[in-house]
């Protein structure tokens, strides 16, 4: 199977349903849109077994001018091209594997909605560009899906634009205003990555990733200073991408989007894709130790943030947005101390256990009838029995209790901070705490002590297609952690093997019994969290979390640049309004103070005939008399 | 010589009654006395069919239209209001000196290409046999054009002047269409 | 072949009267489609060859034409939008005779400008397309028609006589026996009074790029003329600035362009983003367009004047494809004014009503916004690049302005088609029979050069390069 | 008999078109424009027949004929139109019918 096939089938299936949207009625557009997933799953599947140590890299067809490496001084134009490597496999196996999972639970999720074929054609689109962000061979290709996926988060983050339901009026402005906010941050990211491009091509002159790989010599003697350079562009792309600080603002936001599509794009997989273009970008990331010091505090310092935020929400999904956030920026902690395959590993168990938690948060939703507030829930656990087992085996996944997933991956990203910066180290394991903290306050929350909300309603479990995916999930997370199990535990660090193949693995020289030690502290951080969240349940206090607004206002961060930026640039776009008619005032003065002289002229055209007649002959006077003159002259 | 100096000067005083005196019947007799006297001058230049003409059409024919008019519109009132551009009169006095000197001087700058004699044998005198054979032979074409031209400004006099018929409205008259029915 | 495909429109647009009034919108279809069909033919062809023939021997004016890559993407395009403007205003004008005529006519003209070897011959058909568009505004304008007719006309002429001024210096100076562009290659002006002929041709480009601060003309153009929006296609059409640049300006001033680049790149890299944030600002789609057509303009301008081989082939790139979808949205405005009555961007609420016209208008926003897969990305990042390595600064400068383009175009259309349709406003119908195909078909164009460039690349990227090539690798 | 010079005839003409031409300016009323624009045509027609006899040729006098009949058209069309405008608005004076003002 040629690779274009794993991006072509959810274009067909998103074509399919855009176009032919009559054509499916009830919910056979959704099985569609999961079958071409799951086709598309199977494809990734036979590529990655089909891998081996030559990457493979298969062209297409001409698309931009001069971007490549040519002959004889001249460069070539670049190519549409896709690239399989053990880096691309793997996260082509979780964006069709996970986002298979989250179609078919949106066909049950989504299936009261009037426009419940169009909603799966773009979760089709947005799975096309993802997957094309991934395998694309060139950073502008990249760029493709890169922007693609945000026009797709764009599009579903305003899937009810009107307001869910009851075309609520002021719902529907406050989930367009969400699509836009995240569509124009990721712009400003953007400009950061074009600018990297830029840069890149201006030292290379090309803009294939293995064209730049391959470069080592030209690489080794590249001035530090460009390469940094490059790397900080690629970071801001990076970072706006990934929601990291500072342009974070938009991630909590994006939850006005339906929860499946908070589950696959700002969870999953979208919102990694930061995290995959420095992966991708390791040869730079190597060479560029202060741009890697500057991944891993953004990285460091948004965990801190997004963990902090986390404390005192009252919303089902903002809590775990913010999470999100957090772990996200442990993966950004782990990419920028050179530890890609621990940021990777991390990826893939935290697209299953935050996937697995946002779609039970929606099974959540769904039985109390789209009520998103904490503090009316409670007490779930006896009415969704199943849901609440696959809840409690997320949060502990994310919390890093072990044998869970979670405990794997992020022990790996604290291990390699441990061994490289000390200072980032404390920060991750403080987050870890507040992780395990906040997590064990949205578990008592929603699903033990008393129900407290309209008791009107029966929640339950919901149906088959529902439950599925989570069953599926909630397994993944259990065991996805054995993927990778370190040597100290005995384990043969499979993945980091396998993804050795493709990108540099660095080797700690930490002692096994140091490691146990750091593990045991983690483990024992994760518990004191959880502990402490039980102790605040016990005390009935859970329902106002630590650190009040300044945490439930997410650090003002929001607010100030809603204030500033926002408000600023808004003022500047009505002064230059102002100018702009001044400009054409100016042009309009220049203009009549020319035209005066004609205003001169009009007086002569009074309109009289007499007068023109006049003109008439005072001209012919003229003339006749200028030959009479010179007749005289000559004469003479 | 004397000939000629009688005439140009009775043609000027002509002229000069023509633009000055302010009664119009005074200033077309005084045309007809200017264009009189242009017929003179073309007899002393040997077109005698011309000269006639002159006589015939415009001192005649066209001056009579012209006073024609004249009583008709009762023009002859010289205008009263202000003159809304006092100082065309000055000019036109300093541009028509100017013009007129001009012309003088250019004039007399002009030789004749042959002796006069010889050129006033080859025009027959501007006998109308001559003349009417170059009107209908090399000037054929610009005739028939003038004949048409003619044509269409006596058409479009007589439409210029037409004042629009007016036109029976039946409804204003009930009593007509209550007629028809009676007949009926 | 080539007269075919420069005067059949003119001929069509004569004839267009001799046609019984029911036939007219019809008749002025073929043509538009027979010339379309000519365009791609000749493009099938590989282009058509120069033709060159005295024409006022006296002065040296020469009826020199070809049709080569660059001009044929230029033509083909305009041929294209011509013809959809021409479906779209025999079903929304009112006995549409007379703009039909209009259209037709300022096809040729801008064909011929883009055809045109000769530069008094550019001259005619640079002014010959201005007639048709001034009369368009003026038989079909808003209230204050005038105003913006008498403004759009002074800066027009304003800019010509001082171009025509530079084009009898050109050959005066420069010795050469006629205006043929290859006479005047030939016997080349150099030194200052390079720069001196260069700048009064500058002036007539800048107004017709248009550059600030010669852009004012610009929406109010837009803002009074009909609201169908089929006299914007046709204006949009007619920003053929960077195209005189690129076609006479590099090739008879290098040295005064190179010697300008600074200043002019800044000028253009700031037009781009002034533009895009005032646009911000606007309530009003046509206004709004013509800001965000500004601010295309200021980037085709930036890559044009960084005389960098690949910034030149995304800017001839973005000026051929962005007449296709910002032509379209302009369409697509007067499809929203037939529908609701306003041209306002607070509308509200329209795409719970018309689903397919808010999702194609949204795609050729995306367009607009330069969303990589779509054509307007393909020229955006190639002249960024091809700026970024003249000027680092300029480039981020101009780059800022695809986020301002994001914010106004994200904001205005989300305050029309999104969000709640207020209680008792009309029902907005969706798209009808032949509204398919004027939005579809740019879309679709958008989406195709956007994803398969391969043959819009092939038809410049090779005129660019023996342009710079001329140069004698000054850059 | 003496013949006396072209030059005078011209000299003449061209006096007696400057008199028309001040007549045309300076008279206020309609028809007396008029009779000054016929004072200039015939001064033409008289530097015509002038050069007529001046290069032998009949030509010059058949050009004045068709002068003639121009002028008659054009006082046929001319009184035509001062009726008419006199109709409507009861003057003659040409400062009156300033419309055409810039």
């Amino acid at each position: 199977m040629a690779l274009y096939w794993l991006p072509l089938l959810p274009l067909i299936g998103f074509l399919l349903l855009i176009v032919g949207g009559r054509w499916f009625s009830g919910t056979s557009g959704g099985w569609l849109g999961s079958g071409f997933i799951g086709a598309a799953f199977v494809v990734a599947l036979v590529r990655f077994f089909g891998l081996s140590d030559v990457p493979a890299h298969e062209t297409l067809w001409t698309w931009l001018p001069n971007m490549a490496l040519g002959t004889g001084g001249v460069s070539a134009n670049l190519n549409v091209g896709f690239y399989l490597d053990q880096l691309s496999s793997v996260m082509t196996l979780v964006i069709t594997g996970v986002g298979f999972l989250i179609h078919v639970y949106s066909i049950s999720y989504m299936r009261e909605d009037a426009r419940f074929t169009r909603f799966f054609a773009l979760l089709n689109f947005f799975v096309a560009m993802m997957l094309i962000l991934v395998l694309a061979d060139s950073y502008p290709l990249m760029f493709v899906g890169w922007e693609g996926v945000g026009m797709a988060s764009y599009l579903l983050i305003g899937f009810w634009f009107a307001g869910h339901k009851d075309h609520n009026a002021a719902d529907g402005v406050n989930n367009s205003n969400a699509a836009r906010k995240a569509f124009i941050m990721n712009r400003i990211g953007d400009l950061g990555f074009m600018l990297g491009m830029f840069l890149i091509y201006k030292v290379f002159g090309t803009l294939v990733i293995p064209e730049l790989a391959g470069q080592e010599g030209t690489l080794a003697v590249t001035s530090r200073p460009l390469i940094e350079l490059i790397c900080l562009f690629l970071l801001v792309g990076a970072v706006g991408k990934s929601g990291q600080l500072p342009l974070t603002t938009w991630l909590p936001d994006a939850m006005a989007g339906p929860t499946p599509v908070s589950a696959l794009i700002h969870a999953a997989t979208m919102v990694t894709a930061g995290v995959y273009l420095i992966a991708r970008s390791n040869f730079f990331y190597d060479l560029a130790p202060g741009a890697s010091m500057w991944v891993a505090w953004a990285g460091g310092l948004t965990a801190l943030y997004g963990a902090l935020s986390a404390l005192n929400q009252t919303d089902i999904k903002k809590i775990l947005a913010y999470s999100t956030v957090s772990q996200l920026g442990y993966m950004f902690l782990a990419v920028g101390l050179h530890s890609y395959t621990a940021a990777i590993f991390h990826l893939v168990t935290h697209a299953f256990f935050k996937a697995l938690l946002f779609l039970a948060a929606g099974a959540v939703i769904h039985a109390l009838h789209e009520e998103q507030d904490v503090r009316k829930m409670g007490g779930l656990a006896k009415s969704m029995p199943f849901t609440h087992i696959v809840s409690l085996i997320g949060v502990l996944a994310i919390s890093g209790i072990p044998i869970f997933a979670g405990f794997f991956s992020k022990d790996g990203i604290l291990a390699s901070a441990f061994a490289q910066n000390i200072p980032l180290y404390l920060i991750g394991l403080f987050v870890a705490f507040l992780t395990a903290f906040y997590m064990g306050r949205w578990y008592f929350l929603v699903w033990r002590g008393e129900y407290r909300g309209d008791t009107k309603l029966h929640p339950h479990d919901g149906d088959a297609v529902l439950s599925a995916p989570l069953g599926i999930l909630a397994a993944l997370a259990t065991v996805g952690g054995f993927l990778n199990v370190p040597s100290f535990l005995g384990g043969g660090h499979v993945l980091d093997n396998f993804l050795g193949r493709a990108i540099p693995v660095h080797e700690h020289e930490i002692l096994a019994s140091t490691e146990w030690l750091a593990t045991l502290i983690a483990v024992a951080v994760a518990l004191a969290g959880l502990g402490w969240a039980f102790y605040e349940h016990r005390r009935r206090a859970l329902q106002v979390g630590p650190l009040g607004q300044f945490s439930f206002q997410a650090l003002y961060l929001d607010r100030l640049y809603t204030a500033v930026v926002g408000n600023g640039s808004k003022v500047i776009s009505r002064g230059l309004d102002t100018v702009d008619n001044g400009v054409d005032g100016a042009m309009n003065g220049i203009v009549s103070n020319v035209g005066a002289p004609g205003w001169l002229v009009t007086i002569w055209q009074s309109g009289f005939v007499r007068a023109y007649a006049l003109s008439m002959l005072l001209g012919t006077a003229l003339i006749v008399g200028y030959w009479a003159l010179k007749a005289i002259g000559g004469g003479l | 010589m004397i000939t000629f100096l009688v005439l140009s000067l009775l043609t000027l005083v002509g002229g000069i009654i023509t633009i000055s005196v302010r009664n119009a019947v005074h200033a077309s007799l005084g045309l007809v006395g200017t264009l009189l006297m242009v017929a003179g001058l073309y007899a002393t230049l040997n077109a005698s069919f011309l000269a006639a003409t002159q006589v015939i059409v415009y001192a005649g024919a066209v001056m009579v239209l012209f006073l024609f008019v004249i009583m008709l519109l009762d023009a002859n009132r010289p205008v009263e209001d202000a003159n809304p551009l006092p100082f065309i009169a000055p000019l036109a006095g300093v541009g028509g000196a100017i013009l007129a000197g001009a012309f003088a001087i250019l004039a007399f700058t002009y030789k004749d290409p042959r002796p006069l004699a010889e050129s006033t044998a080859a025009l027959a005198n501007g006998a109308p046999g001559p003349v009417g054979e170059t009107l209908l032979t090399r000037f054929l074409l610009p005739f028939e054009a003038v004949s048409i031209l003619l044509l269409v400004a006596v058409v479009g006099s007589v439409a210029l002047v037409q004042r629009p018929a007016v036109q029976a409205d039946p409804q204003t008259q009930p009593g007509a269409a209550r007629l028809e029915g009676e007949v009926a | 072949m080539i007269h075919f495909f420069i005067f059949l429109p003119v001929l069509a647009s004569l004839l267009i009267f001799l046609v019984p009034v029911r036939w007219r919108e019809e008749f002025a279809g073929a043509a538009a489609g027979l010339t379309l069909a000519g365009g791609l033919w000749s493009w099938s062809v590989g282009g058509l060859s120069a033709y060159s023939i005295n024409w006022i021997p006296a002065l040296g004016v020469t009826y020199s034409v070809q049709m080569d890559g660059v001009s044929l993407l230029l033509g083909i395009v305009t041929a294209f939008m011509t013809l959809i403007a021409i479906i779209y205003a025999g079903k929304r004008i009112p006995n549409p005779g007379t703009m039909l005529s209009l259209i037709l006519m300022m096809e040729t003209g801008l064909l011929g400008i883009y055809a045109a070897r000769d530069l008094v011959l550019f001259y005619v058909f640079f002014e010959d397309a201005l007639i048709p568009a001034l009369l368009m505004l003026a038989i079909y304008g808003k209230a204050h028609r005038m105003a913006a007719l008498i403004k759009f006309a002074a800066y027009t002429l304003f800019g010509s006589l001082l171009m025509l001024i530079s084009i009898i210096g050109v050959k005066y100076y420069g010795g050469s026996p006629t205006f043929a562009l290859a006479d005047l290659q030939a016997h080349p002006v150099t030194g200052t009074v390079q720069t001196w002929l260069f700048l009064g041709f500058l002036a007539a480009m800048a107004v017709k790029l248009p550059l600030f601060p010669m852009h004012a003309w610009l929406p109010d153009f837009h803002a009074q003329n009909h609201d169908s929006g089929v006299a914007d296609v046709m204006g949009t059409l007619y920003k053929v600035g960077a195209y005189g640049l690129f076609r006479f300006g590099v090739i008879l001033f290098p040295d005064a362009m190179l010697e300008l680049r600074p200043i002019l790149m800044a000028l253009a890299a700031f037009t781009a983003l002034y533009a895009a944030w005032i646009a911000f600002s606007q309530t009003d789609w046509k206004r709004l367009l013509a800001y965000a057509g500004l601010s295309h303009m200021g980037l085709v301008g930036l890559g044009i004047f960084s005389m960098n081989e690949t910034a030149m082939i995304g800017a001839l790139f973005l000026l051929a494809f962005q007449n296709v979808y910002t032509g379209a949205l302009f369409l697509a405005a007067g499809m929203l004014q037939e529908r609701v009555g306003s041209l306002s961007t607070k509308v509200g609420g329209i795409m719970t009503q018309a689903g397919a016209l808010s999702g194609l208008t949204m795609t050729l926003w995306f367009a607009s916004i330069a969303v990589p897969g779509l054509a307007g990305f393909i020229g955006e990042f190639s002249i960024l690049l091809g700026a970024y390595q003249v000027s680092p600064w300029l480039a981020f400068l101009a780059g800022l302005s695809t986020i301002a383009a994001a914010a106004y175009a994200l904001t205005a259309y989300q305050t029309t088609y999104w969000q709640v349709r207020p209680a008792g406003a009309v029902l907005a119908h969706d798209l009808r029979d032949l509204d398919w195909l004027i939005l579809g078909a740019p879309v679709a164009v958008a989406i195709f050069f956007g994803i398969y460039s391969g043959p819009a690349l092939a038809l410049v990227q090779p005129v660019v390069r023996a342009w710079m090539n001329g140069l004698g690798g000054g850059v | 008999m003496e013949s006396v010079p072209t030059s005078y005839y011209i000299a003449l003409s061209g006096i007696l078109f400057a008199l028309g031409m001040i007549g045309v300016l300076t008279r206020r009323t309609a028809i007396m424009v008029f009779l000054s624009v016929e004072l200039m045509l015939n001064a033409a027609n008289l530097s015509l027949v002038a050069f007529a006899r001046a290069w032998g040729d009949l030509v010059g006098q058949t050009a004045v004929f068709i002068v003639m009949t121009l002028a008659a058209a054009e006082v046929a069309i001319g009184l035509a139109i001062i009726v008419a405008i006199f109709r409507k608005r009861e003057t003659t004076n040409v400062d009156d019918l300033a419309s055409l003002k810039g």
